[in-house]
Parts: C-alpha cells; sequence; structure tokens
C-alpha cells in the first residue's frame, strides 16, 4: 500500500527564490485565499456586534471585538420557547455520533474485510448494488425507512438513528475498507488461516491492528458526516434528543427581525468545531489512510 | 372531571416530588419568529398551569420544512402529543387514516360548535360529522403594511388603497426607497397573488377560481386586472433581496420599504418593534379595495396516543386551547383573531379592532389552503415564484400557465 | 500409508478448469517439488492441499485422513510462503506463537516449542522484535520456524525462496534440505527454480495447464523427460532438438540427408514419420572427425565460456545446437567439425503426441 | 482430525456470510426493496399518505410537462458537469502543486482540506453571505471604487447555478485532492526517473503515463463526486432555496418538495424514480464491470 512517508514525487526542487518557486508559492497562496475566505469572514462576522455588521463591509476585521454572539449561540438563542441555544444539542450530538461512528465503521469494515478476503458467491453482487445505493438521494428513501423503522419498532429511538447512519454510511465505508483490505497481501491471510485463526478472529487479532489509517479515514468521515447530519437527526429522532444541527436550523432560521448574521456564524462555528479539530488533529493520518484506502482497486 | 384529574395531578406531584408526575405532552410547531414564539408561549404558560407540562418541539424554517417532520413521526408510530397544522386539507388524509384523535365529545361538552366564530373554521377540522382539530386563531392574508415613516420620508401622503400605492411608488423610489418588500419565499409571492385577486377582482372572481376551479374564468378577461396588479407588485419588489417575511416586515418598520403585503402575524413584529399603529404604521385590509378576509388559521391536531395519561392531558391541552383566557392572551401576542366569538378584545389595537369589525360583519372568505390541495398549492407557489423573479415572463404567460394548473386542481 | 495422497482431484474456476483430475501420492518423509511455469497449477495444487482453495471434485487425504473439506489448521500442515506473510504487528515471538496460541496450547509449552524453533533456525536474538526490523533471509527463517513450531508432519512451501536474492537463496535452500533430513518430515515445495527442485526433491512433479507432466525422481526426470515439454523445461541450457523421422523398423533416425543409427537406445523401436530427438549439451562431443552413423557435420557459431565449462552453439543439418565442452576447449566460430553423439542417453519423441517413445 | 464431509455449499464460510447479513439486508431490503417500494408507489395518485390507487403513468406525464422538473434537470447537468470536470481538474491539479517537494505541505493541505469538515448548511450559509450583493463581494468592490460592478449570482436566475458551483467545489475540491496526493504519491518513482531519463516533459509524463496509473483513485474519486451530485441538496436549500425563483431547483429538492410539502407522494416519487432510472442507466454498467463478477487470485 502507498505509504505517503516516501515524500513527494515531483520535478527536484532547485533554488528556493527560483522563478518556479515563485510562481508556485504565488499560486498556493492565491488559491489559500480562497479557501479561508470563508473561513475568515465566519470568524470576523461572528465577532462583530450587529451595527458594524449594518454598516456593509464583510472582510473588515471587527473594529470593537464583542464574544456576545458566541454567548448568545451557545446559550441563549431561542428556538420556539427554547432559549439556551445551541448547548442543548451538543450532547444530543454527542449521544447519536459516538454510537453510529462506532458502529456504521464496525459494520461496514466487517463487510470489507469479508468481500475482500472471504469472497463468496454472490457477493459481489450485493456490494454493487450498495455501491448503486451510493447514489440513491437521502431524500427518496425516507419514506421506505420511516416504515421499515415503525415495523422493527425502533422508530424515533437513538437506536434508530444510529441504524440509519449505518446503511447510509456503508456504501463508501465499505468500499474504503474493501479496497484496503484487498491490498493486504493475500498470504497474510493464508498464513492465519493455517496458523488456525478464523474469521472473526484474523479480522481482530490480524486485519484490525495493521489497519489504523483506514479506520481514522472512516472515522472523520463518519465523524464529519454524522455530526453534520440534519435531515435523519430531525426525522428519525425526537425534541429531546435533537442533535445540534437542528438547533443550529432553528437559530439560522428562526429570524427575530433582522438575520442575526454575526449569531448565525458563530453558531455555524460552534457546529462546526468537533469534525474540524477531528480533522486537525488527525488529518495527517487521514491522508496516509486515503491512500491506502482508495489507491488499489 | 378535569378539574379532578388537575386535583390529582396535584396531590400527585406533592407527594412524589421527585418525579414528574405531571403529563409531558411534546407539542411541535413552526413558530420561531419573535412575535409567533412569544404567542406560543402563552399556550405554555396556560397549559403548564393546568399541572402538565408542555415540551416545547419547534422546528424552524417554515411550515414545509416542519411538516415532513411531522408527518414522520406520526406515520412512524412516534407522534407528538398534538401537533400545528394549517387547517383544511393537509391533515385530511392522517385524520381518515385514523392517526389522529377525535374530539367530537369534548366538544360537544363544551359547546364550541356555539363558540367558534365564523363556523367554517369548526367545519374545517370535521370530517364526516366528527372533530378532529382545535382551531386557534383565524388569520387573514388580506393586509398591506405601510410605512408611516417611509411615505413622510418619500414626501407623499400614506396611501389608502393599492391604487395610491402603486402610484406613490415612483416618489418612494426617487428617495431610494423599494416600494414594496417582498420575501424571496415561493409562498409570499402567492401569498400576494391571492390576496390580489381578492382585493382586486372581489369575493365571486376568488370563488370561481379557487372553489369552482373555473379554468375559463382563471384564463379570462376577468382575471386582467389581477396579473396587472400583480405585474405591478413585481416592478415594485424589484430591490428587495430578503428571504424570510419577517425580514420584509423589518424592511417596513425600518422604512426601507414602504409597504409590505402579508398576512395579519405581521402584526406582531411590529407589536415587537414597539411600533402603533396608526402612528408608526398604517393597515389596510383587503389592501383597501375590497374589505374582505379570508378566514384560514392555525389549528392543533392531536395524534392518538397509546398512553392513557397522555391521552388524557391532550384534552386538557385541547381544552385550554379553546380557554377564553388562553385565546385573548395568544392571539393578542400573535395578532391573529381569536376563534371565538364571545371575547371581549377592547385590548387588540386598531388594525385587530378593524379585522374583528370585518369578521363581524361577515365579510369573510375561505382560504384558498382550504380550498384548493397542497399540491396545486405548491404549483401556484412556483408559478409566482418564477414569474416574481424572472421579468421576462409576461403577464400572458403566467395566466396562461394559471389557468392551466386550476385546469388540473383538485 | 501415504502422508499426503490427492485423488482425482479437479478445480475449477467458472468454467476454466485449473487443475485436471490430478492425483499425487507423496510417501512419508518424502520430499516432493511441485515444478513448472507459471500459470501451470502448482500454487493452486499446494493451496487446495492446505485447504486454502475449495476443490470442486476430488478428495484431499493426509495422514489417513480425508481432509478434503477440513479446515487448513485442521489437517496438521506448517505453510511458508513466498511474502513470507509475517504478521506485521506481532513480534516474531508473536508471530511463532500465534497458531499455537489459536490452538489454545499451554503457555509453557508454547515457549518452549518457540525457544526450540528459534534455537533449530538461529534466530533466537530476533525475538522480540517486528519483522519490519528484519532482512529478507531473517524473516523467511521466521515464517519457516512458524511452520516449525506446529510439529507438524507436513511442510507445504510456496516458492519460499523467490523473494531472495542469489546468495541467500542458495544459503537457505541447503538450510531446507538440512531441516529435511533433521525432521524427516514431509515436505511440498513449489517452485519455479530448477535448481531448487533438482537440488532438494526426492521426487519432482513437472506441471503445466493444471495436469502434473511427470512424476520421478530428479535423475530420471532429467534424463528420461517424459514429454517435450518437460525435456525442454528441465536443463539449462535447454535439450537440443532435432525434427526427423524414425525409420528401418525403429533403427535409425532421418534427418534430412544424415541418418543416425539408434543404437543403444532404450526405448521401443517403430518407424514414425514424425518424431524427434532430444540430446542434453553434455551428452554430445565435439570431433574433427566423423564416426559413421552416430556423428554430424556442424559448424561453430559461438563459443560461451561459463567458468567451469564452456558452451559452443553449432548449427547442423540447419538445426542450432549447443553442447557443453570443458572451458579449455577453445573454438573458432566457422570452424567445421563433427558432433558425435551420445545416443543411449538421447531422448526420442512423437512430434505428434510429443511422448517419449 | 476427523474425516470430515463435503458440507453443504451456504455452510461454506458460514461465518464470513454471517458477518455479510447486515450488508445484504441492507442491500436487499433498504436499496432493493426500498427502491421497488418507491418505484411501485410512483404509479398511484399517493397524496399525504402512500395508497394504492393506480393511475398508471400519468405522474410522469406530468413530471416531464412542470417546468420546475426542467429546470431542475438542467440544473443537475449544468452543477453536474462542472462540478466533476472542476473537482477532478483542480483536485488534481493541487496534488501536484504539493507534490513539488514544496515546504509547509501539510499547512496548505489542511488549508484546502478543512471545509470538507463543515456541512453543505454551512458552506451554503456561508457563501450566501459573502455572495450578498449588500455586504459581500459587490459591495466590497463597488466601496473601491467601482461603482458599477455587479456580482450577485444568488440573484440571478441566469447565473446562480455558477454561485452555488462556486460553494460546492470549496466544500469538496480539498477531499478530491486528497485522494489524488495519494494517488501521485503511490506511483513507483522509478516511473519518474524513467520519464526523466527518456526527457519526457513533466505535463506530458502527469497526462499520458501518471494518469493512467492512477486508475483506482480515479474510479474511487468519481464515486464519490458522483455520488454527491446526484444527492446535492442541502446546499441548495442553505444557500439559495432553490431560488431566486425555481432557479436553482435541484433534483433531490423537487423529490422532496412534492413528497412532503406539496403532499403528492406519488408525484416525489415519480421524480425519484427518473433519478433512479439515470442513475441505474449510467451506474450500473459502470458498478458491474468495475465491482461485480471480477475474480481475484
Amino acid at each position: 500500500m502507498a505509504d505517503l512517508t516516501k515524500g513527494p514525487r515531483g520535478a527536484k526542487p532547485r533554488k528556493i527564490l527560483s522563478r518556479r518557486n515563485i510562481m508556485l508559492y504565488g499560486i498556493l497562496f492565491v488559491i489559500s485565499v480562497y479557501y479561508l475566505l470563508p473561513l475568515y469572514v465566519m470568524v470576523v462576522t461572528s465577532l462583530k456586534g450587529m451595527p458594524e455588521i449594518r454598516l456593509g463591509n464583510i472582510f473588515s476585521p471587527p473594529v470593537e471585538i464583542t464574544f456576545q454572539p458566541w454567548v448568545k449561540a451557545w446559550a441563549q438563542a431561542c428556538t420556539g420557547l427554547n432559549c439556551d441555544g445551541l448547548s442543548r444539542g451538543f450532547w444530543n450530538s454527542v449521544q447519536i455520533t459516538v454510537p453510529s461512528v462506532i458502529l456504521s465503521i464496525a459494520v461496514a469494515a466487517v463487510n470489507g474485510y469479508a468481500l475482500s478476503l472471504w469472497k463468496f458467491r454472490g457477493a459481489e453482487t450485493f456490494f454493487a448494488i450498495l455501491i448503486v445505493g451510493a447514489f440513491i438521494p437521502y431524500q427518496v428513501m425516507i419514506y421506505p425507512i420511516v416504515i421499515i423503522l415503525r415495523e422493527i419498532g425502533i422508530y424515533g429511538t437513538l437506536w434508530g438513528l444510529v441504524l440509519v447512519h449505518t446503511i447510509f454510511g456503508m456504501p463508501i465505508l465499505t468500499l474504503l475498507f474493501r479496497n484496503y483490505f484487498s491490498s493486504v497481501p493475500e498470504e497474510l491471510f493464508k498464513a492465519a488461516r493455517v496458523d488456525g485463526a478464523g474469521f472473526w478472529g484474523i479480522f481482530l487479532r490480524i486485519m484490525v491492528p495493521m489497519s489504523l489509517p483506514i479506520f481514522v479515514v472512516a472515522l472523520i468521515l463518519q465523524v464529519t458526516g454524522i455530526w453534520n447530519d440534519f435531515l435523519f437527526g430531525v426525522i428519525y429522532t425526537r425534541p429531546d434528543t435533537y442533535p445540534m444541527t437542528v438547533q443550529l436550523n432553528n437559530i439560522v432560521n428562526s429570524v427575530q427581525g433582522v438575520k442575526e448574521y454575526n449569531v448565525n456564524m458563530a453558531a455555524t462555528l460552534l457546529t462546526g468545531l468537533v469534525p474540524l479539530i477531528i480533522y486537525f488533529i488527525s488529518g495527517k493520518l487521514f491522508v496516509r489512510g486515503i491512500a491506502a484506502g482508495a489507491v488499489k482497486g | 372531571m378535569n378539574s379532578v384529574k388537575l386535583a390529582l395531578g396535584l396531590l400527585a406531584s406533592v407527594a412524589l416530588p421527585s418525579v414528574a408526575c405531571a403529563t409531558d405532552l411534546e407539542v411541535t410547531h413552526w413558530w420561531t419568529s419573535g412575535g409567533e414564539a412569544a404567542a406560543v408561549a402563552e399556550l405554555a404558560k396556560a397549559f403548564d398551569a393546568t399541572g402538565n407540562k408542555w415540551v416545547d418541539g419547534a422546528i424552524a424554517g417554515s411550515g414545509d420544512t416542519a411538516r415532513p417532520i411531522m408527518v414522520s413521526r406520526i406515520t412512524g408510530g412516534d407522534p407528538m402529543a398534538a401537533t400545528q397544522f394549517n387547517h383544511g386539507r393537509q391533515a385530511q388524509e392522517l385524520v381518515e387514516a385514523g392517526l389522529m384523535r377525535d374530539f367530537t365529545e369534548l366538544a360537544a361538552k363544551e359547546g364550541w360548535a356555539d363558540i367558534v366564530n365564523p363556523p367554517s373554521l369548526l367545519a374545517n377540522c370535521t370530517l364526516d360529522g366528527k372533530i378532529y382539530c382545535v382551531p386557534v386563531n383565524i388569520h387573514s392574508w388580506q393586509w398591506l403594511w405601510l410605512s408611516n415613516k417611509a411615505f413622510a420620508d418619500a414626501g407623499v401622503p400614506v396611501p389608502t388603497n393599492w391604487d395610491e400605492f402603486v402610484a406613490a411608488a415612483p416618489a418612494l423610489e426617487a428617495k431610494g426607497i423599494t416600494p414594496l418588500a417582498m420575501g424571496q419565499q415561493a409562498w409570499q409571492n402567492a401569498g400576494a397573488f391571492n390576496v390580489l385577486m381578492v382585493a382586486v377582482g372581489g369575493r365571486d372572481l376568488f370563488m370561481k377560481v379557487y372553489g369552482d376551479k373555473d379554468e375559463a374564468v382563471a384564463g379570462g378577461a376577468e382575471l386582467g386586472p389581477v396579473f396587472k396588479a400583480i405585474d405591478d407588485a413585481r416592478k415594485m419588489a424589484a430591490n428587495s433581496k430578503v428571504q424570510d417575511w419577517n425580514q420584509a416586515t423589518n424592511m417596513v418598520i425600518t422604512g426601507q420599504a414602504g409597504g409590505q403585503i402579508m398576512g395579519d402575524w405581521a402584526q406582531g413584529e411590529f407589536q415587537i418593534a414597539g411600533q402603533v399603529a396608526g402612528t408608526d404604521y398604517t393597515c389596510l385590509p383587503g389592501l383597501g379595495m375590497n374589505e374582505i378576509i379570508s378566514t384560514g388559521g392555525d389549528a392543533f391536531y392531536f395524534p392518538v396516543l397509546s398512553d392513557p395519561e397522555a391521552s388524557a392531558a391532550q384534552e386538557v391541552l385541547a381544552s385550554t386551547m379553546m380557554a377564553q383566557a388562553t385565546q385573548v392572551a395568544f392571539n393578542l401576542k400573535k395578532g391573529s383573531l381569536p376563534v371565538r366569538g364571545d371575547i371581549d378584545l377592547s385590548t387588540a389595537n386598531d388594525c385587530m379592532q378593524k379585522g374583528l369589525e370585518i369578521l363581524a360583519a361577515g365579510n369573510v372568505i375561505q382560504g384558498s389552503d382550504e380550498l384548493i390541495s397542497p399540491d396545486t398549492t405548491t404549483q401556484i407557489n412556483d408559478l409566482m415564484s418564477e414569474f416574481f423573479n424572472d421579468p421576462a415572463i409576461t403577464v400572458e404567460d403566467a395566466q396562461a400557465r394559471f389557468a392551466d394548473i386550476i385546469a388540473t386542481a383538485e | 500409508m501415504h502422508s499426503i495422497s490427492v485423488r482425482d482431484l479437479t478445480l475449477n474456476f467458472g468454467s476454466h478448469a485449473v487443475l485436471k483430475t490430478m492425483n499425487l501420492d507423496v510417501a512419508e518423509g518424502e520430499f516432493i517439488v511441485l515444478l513448472g511455469p507459471s500459470g501451470c497449477g502448482k500454487s493452486t495444487l499446494l493451496n487446495c492441499i492446505a485447504g486454502l482453495l475449495d476443490i470442486s471434485d476430488g478428495e484431499i487425504w493426509i495422514k489417513g485422513q480425508n481432509v478434503t473439506w477440513a479446515e487448513p489448521s485442521e489437517r496438521g500442515i506448517g505453510m511458508v510462503f513466498q511474502s513470507y506473510a509475517l504478521y506485521p504487528q506481532m513480534t516474531v515471538r508473536g508471530n511463532l506463537s500465534f497458531g499455537l496460541k489459536n490452538a489454545r496450547m499451554p503457555k509453557a509449552e508454547i515457549e518452549s516449542r518457540v525457544a526450540r524453533a528459534a534455537k533449530i533456525l538461529q534466530i533466537e536474538p530476533l525475538l522480540d522484535r517486528k519483522p519490519g526490523a528484519l532482512s529478507g533471509g531473517q524473516r523467511q527463517r521466521v515464517a519457516i520456524g512458524r511452520a516449525l513450531v506446529r510439529d507438524v508432519d507436513v511442510f507445504l512451501f510456496d516458492e519460499p525462496l523467490s523473494n531472495l536474492d542469489a546468495k541467500l537463496r542458495a544459503e537457505l535452500r541447503v538450510e531446507i534440505k538440512r531441516l529435511h533430513s533433521r525432521l524427516n518430515n514431509t515436505m511440498v515445495y513449489v517452485t519455479h527454480d530448477q535448481i531448487e527442485a533438482l537440488t532438494l526433491a526426492d521426487r519432482i512433479a513437472v506441471m503445466k495447464g493444471g495436469v502434473i507432466q511427470q512424476l520421478d525422481a530428479p535423475q530420471v526426470i532429467y534424463n528420461r523427460p517424459a514429454n517435450l515439454f518437460v525435456a525442454g523445461f528441465i536443463g539449462s541450457p535447454a535439450m537440443n532438438f532435432l525434427p526427423g523421422a524414425v525409420v528401418d523398423g525403429g533403427r535409425s533416425f532421418r534427418l534430412g540427408e544424415h541418418s543416425i543409427a539408434l543404437e543403444g537406445y532404450d526405448g521401443r523401436a517403430v518407424d514414425l514419420p514424425r518424431a524427434i530427438l532430444g540430446l542434453r549439451p553434455e551428452h554430445i562431443a565435439i570431433a574433427t572427425d566423423p564416426r559413421p552413423g552416430t556423428s554430424l557435420p556442424a559448424v561453430v557459431e559461438l563459443d560461451e565460456p561459463m567458468g567451469a565449462d564452456s558452451l559452443v552453439w553449432l548449427k547442423a543439418a540447419g538445426q542450432q545446437m549447443s553442447v557443453r565442452v570443458p572451458v579449455e576447449r577453445r573454438l573458432e566460430p566457422g570452424t567445421p567439425v563433427y558432433l558425435h553423439l551420445d545416443l543411449p542417453k538421447a531422448s526420442l519423441f512423437d512430434a505428434a503426441t510429443e511422448q517419449r517413445i | 482430525m476427523s474425516t470430515s464431509p463435503r458440507p453443504y455449499r451456504l455452510l461454506r464460510n458460514l461465518n464470513a456470510k454471517i458477518a455479510s447479513v447486515p450488508m445484504i439486508l441492507t442491500a436487499l431490503v433498504i436499496f432493493v426493496g426500498g427502491t421497488a417500494w418507491t418505484v411501485f408507489y410512483s404509479f398511484t395518485d399517493s397524496k399525504l399518505l402512500p395508497r394504492l390507487r393506480f393511475v398508471g403513468l400519468d405522474q410522469y406525464e406530468r413530471l416531464w410537462s412542470t417546468g420546475r422538473w426542467l429546470t431542475s434537470i438542467e440544473n443537475l447537468l449544468i452543477y453536474g458537469v462542472l462540478t466533476l470536470i472542476f473537482s477532478l481538474v483542480i483536485g488534481f491539479l493541487l496534488a501536484v502543486l504539493l507534490d513539488q517537494k514544496i515546504r509547509f505541505e501539510d499547512t496548505f493541505r489542511t488549508i484546502f482540506l478543512y471545509p470538507f469538515a463543515l456541512s453543505f448548511i454551512v458552506t451554503g450559509l456561508v457563501w450566501q453571505w459573502i455572495l450578498n450583493p449588500e455586504f459581500g463581494v459587490q459591495n466590497v468592490v463597488r466601496s473601491l471604487g467601482f461603482t458599477e460592478f455587479v456580482f450577485d449570482p444568488l440573484y440571478d436566475p441566469d447565473i446562480v447555478i455558477y454561485g452555488v458551483l462556486i460553494a460546492g467545489l470549496w466544500q469538496g475540491t480539498g477531499l478530491i485532492m486528497c485522494l489524488m496526493l495519494a494517488g501521485l504519491r503511490g506511483i513507483d518513482e522509478d516511473i519518474w526517473k524513467a520519464a526523466r531519463i527518456d526527457g519526457i516533459p513533466t505535463w506530458k509524463t502527469y497526462i499520458f503515463i501518471i494518469i493512467p496509473m492512477m486508475r483506482p483513485v480515479f474510479v474511487t474519486t468519481l464515486v464519490i463526486i458522483m455520488s454527491g451530485i446526484v444527492k446535492v441538496y442541502d446546499l441548495v436549500v442553505a444557500q439559495t432555496g432553490g431560488g431566486p425563483g425555481n432557479a436553482s431547483e435541484v433534483p433531490a429538492k423537487y423529490v422532496y418538495d412534492f413528497m412532503f410539502a406539496a403532499q403528492n407522494l406519488g408525484q416525489g416519487f415519480a421524480a425519484s424514480t427518473m433519478m433512479l432510472l439515470s442513475v441505474v442507466i449510467i451506474v450500473v454498467p459502470w458498478a458491474y464491470l468495475e465491482f461485480g463478477g471480477k475474480r481475484r487470485g
């Protein structure tokens, strides 16, 4: 499997201040501005007061820094009768995200493992269906899933939502894990079988310990996806367990007179903080894992 | 009986202080703007006072965001205890499917049939002789809200009807004031159209189009002035670039816009902003043309629950919503009219008084929600939304498409 | 009792038959090498014996047990792979003991077995290292150790030395041979390297197209190849093939205008219009004079000194031929010579069936 | 060790099959079952609740004569094609830039990738804010003296979809870059050496040698990009609400709106079915070639 520690492969570096380097860094800098601009706007806006925002320039730094919008977004913004901002949803989001992430990754990892190393008749067909499933818009599936959850009797429970996240995370994650485990030398798997390890023994003792990068990728994808999910969170749970994004939507969409852009931006940043932090912490592993899960097909 | 329950409830809560013995009822709705939230708080307060607990399930956005969630929850077998719907045809199928509670008994006991005015409100809650919902307010769409400040700035008198308003538009524009504030959501565009149909065309025309679904009328010359008026509105609103209705209202409040066609719920926003009817803003029911208002409104539906305690509490909530005191408190905040004909609203402001007078005089029509299906409503919304946003669509095109929609309407 | 017995084994991938009704009996303590070009099915056969591939038909018996459908670990085998297949996250010790732990063996027993294997293979200092910190040769020793600790009677090797450089390969080859003589257990060894096959095997099974072409002792394989394929595959440089006809009631071989008396050839002699005479380079001598009936005129084209001996390439009867000569004997290109053929050691094939006659 | 009888075919690899049950159930019940259910009910006149009153192809006739649906298809085509092209091109170019042995590679990579951690809702809101003519770019440029400058893509029906595209690319290209970078690093360094010895210009090496070698990466990337395109919904809802008018309508939103807001399930299902059909036509043959029926080992 590809290893990023091997380092870049492009043309050889030359003098630091060569024309090529000036152009290279120039281009990178300009592109970085495009990518950073929205974050900058969000941060700057969230630190301004409303009068300053009304003056117009969204790119100018705040004259008077105020943290009031953050406080309001976290603890005071109202939806309907509840005026406790995002704080209400934070723990709900954690409670939804943790089991959903664990279960969806566990299922997808086992799928990928079974598909790549224990091929049985028809397995590839199911996988192909799964991949096509990745293209089905979630909206289309809302109704059938409501019915299925109702029939199983877990509609409206946390487990219902966890199940939904597991189902919709399955296609892409299974693809990644399958690709990853396919790149594991087959002889390793054979050796383990000769050594008497069974399906689960090989998975838990041999495969999982050597799959940290791909698990990090799956973790980031799932934390990001599930934490940011609004649709399932609102449809398959009840108000006392609504995730943070529902509150975010409520804050952003409950307009009291004028739109409080500063509060909206603060709320947005607060909501995005968890995936951002996870991403910043394990970003490097993410790239390495992507290399392992996507390069081999 | 209810008082006995209440007493029992109180007793229980004294006896077992650490356990929530009062029944928690989850109520979902999409009332999240300032005035709306204040009004909901009144309902919650009244219900909490019965010893139960109102669990608020507000979903911001609009009915279009919230309704799918509500419908999914009800059909998914995890219903809330009560939920807002615009009464009319939105919830009809849920009722038919037996998912909603029948309040006929309670209504008979409390004599709703005698107190609810106009009776069409209760009729809209009735299916096969049984009552399935509790109307809480009357909302009328047919209002033009004008900013006195904007007209003062422009140096023209505050108009007294739509035609004067159109005539005053150039003066407003000359001062950089947007004549007509209009949110860019489709329902607002379509709402304005329906209002103009009643205001410019009159009640009979409205009923022919939406009641009889007469395609010939919809495509005919009778509707010509209505489409001219909506074309005027389009031009006057060309510079209005806000999304939500209350942002548009805010433009009127701050004098950035001359006026807005919006239902009486806009009043709540003026109130929250501390504005006084007559001095800061002017309201023209029926746009000053035909003083007729529609009597649509909000109603609460109560899904069938398996828990007997919760079911009992549902009755308490229904009864509370219909109670005189609640009606007064709620509607004053909401800016809507109460559903009871037997209450004194002398505390209401000028605009509400005007509405009450029209109501008392019986100058009412059914709301379009009650006459046409949500499907048709969506099609009209789409049409008007495109019309407002694309100046290339001619009045004739728009009318032809409108006639097509009416032809297939249910 | 045979140690391993493969009976009528067939393996299909889809409609393609990879192994065709194969039979193979391996005696106890025997060292069998499966030899063949890539794609011949030799590794596939080994994997079937190991139980890593489900067969389509037939039976596999190991030590008197029908293990056709037994799990690999239940077959009493140890296996060594080309890529070593060491578990990267475990230490050498962990690698060696993994199988024993799976078999729920007592800890003390595991330790003593690991220690013994490590001693035999001289990898004791490496026990606490991870595979990543080992050289190729060390890794392969560990891989062998993993089979060793299982204390089984059958060892399966799947091209174990192919990933090593020539020097290490020779070293480990000797070591495997020594190991075999020490343990005296049954070994099945897959390779495409004929030197490994010839040096290690008690018997070699030469395979092609999912069929065993010949199963015999190395010397038999070398000297009396059963068909053209085996003759051509074994030996470097390859056997010289001369196309012609068997005439005179099987007494001579006609090669163009030349006639060669099949004196001393130990096959059945019948007339054949299309036949091939095979002669290994070392079974031909170069002389300046003809020898009636058993020699061919030739012209030297090239000579290739190879250290111990020298290869001379010549043209005879329109065919290119190679002859092994002592290295001191240098021949100028263009020199006309006579080739003396050692006919008792020759092989004769039917050109149509490609079988030895 | 005992003489084991030939096991039933179904019982071979039993553990692998048991472990694949969640995948098989998801594939069959959710993706196939849910899809079949949706297709089935698209031939009915279901309104708020599904009901079995068949109306033949009426829903489809209406669908294809609805301007809003046609707009949404057109938008999806524009958005889809451009997203595909730009994601691949930008993603690849960024990866190539980062592969030039530059300093601060980690920093740049983080900058390009962080938007991926944010949800489409957040993305839509921020870009709505930046592209707002009163506060955003237009206002800033005008305040610099270019008073005639017009840049209000979100308020111009003709170009609104490009406004959505800008935001979509901002959010998604970082991940594509990561995948590409992983692919570049997975290429044997000897290839570069060989190309250099042969004197092939760098750009030619990329186009004719490196890109063809990165096929598996492109496959994974395509799955990710295309499944995202078909499902685009949140971004449009948050950024434009489908407006102005219906100018930025997309199929997934049409489906959702008709199923729930218009309470015309039949129509929504018909639209879903059309979406599924196009997915099936494009994806299934490809998925079959790529993932189905292929054997390893």
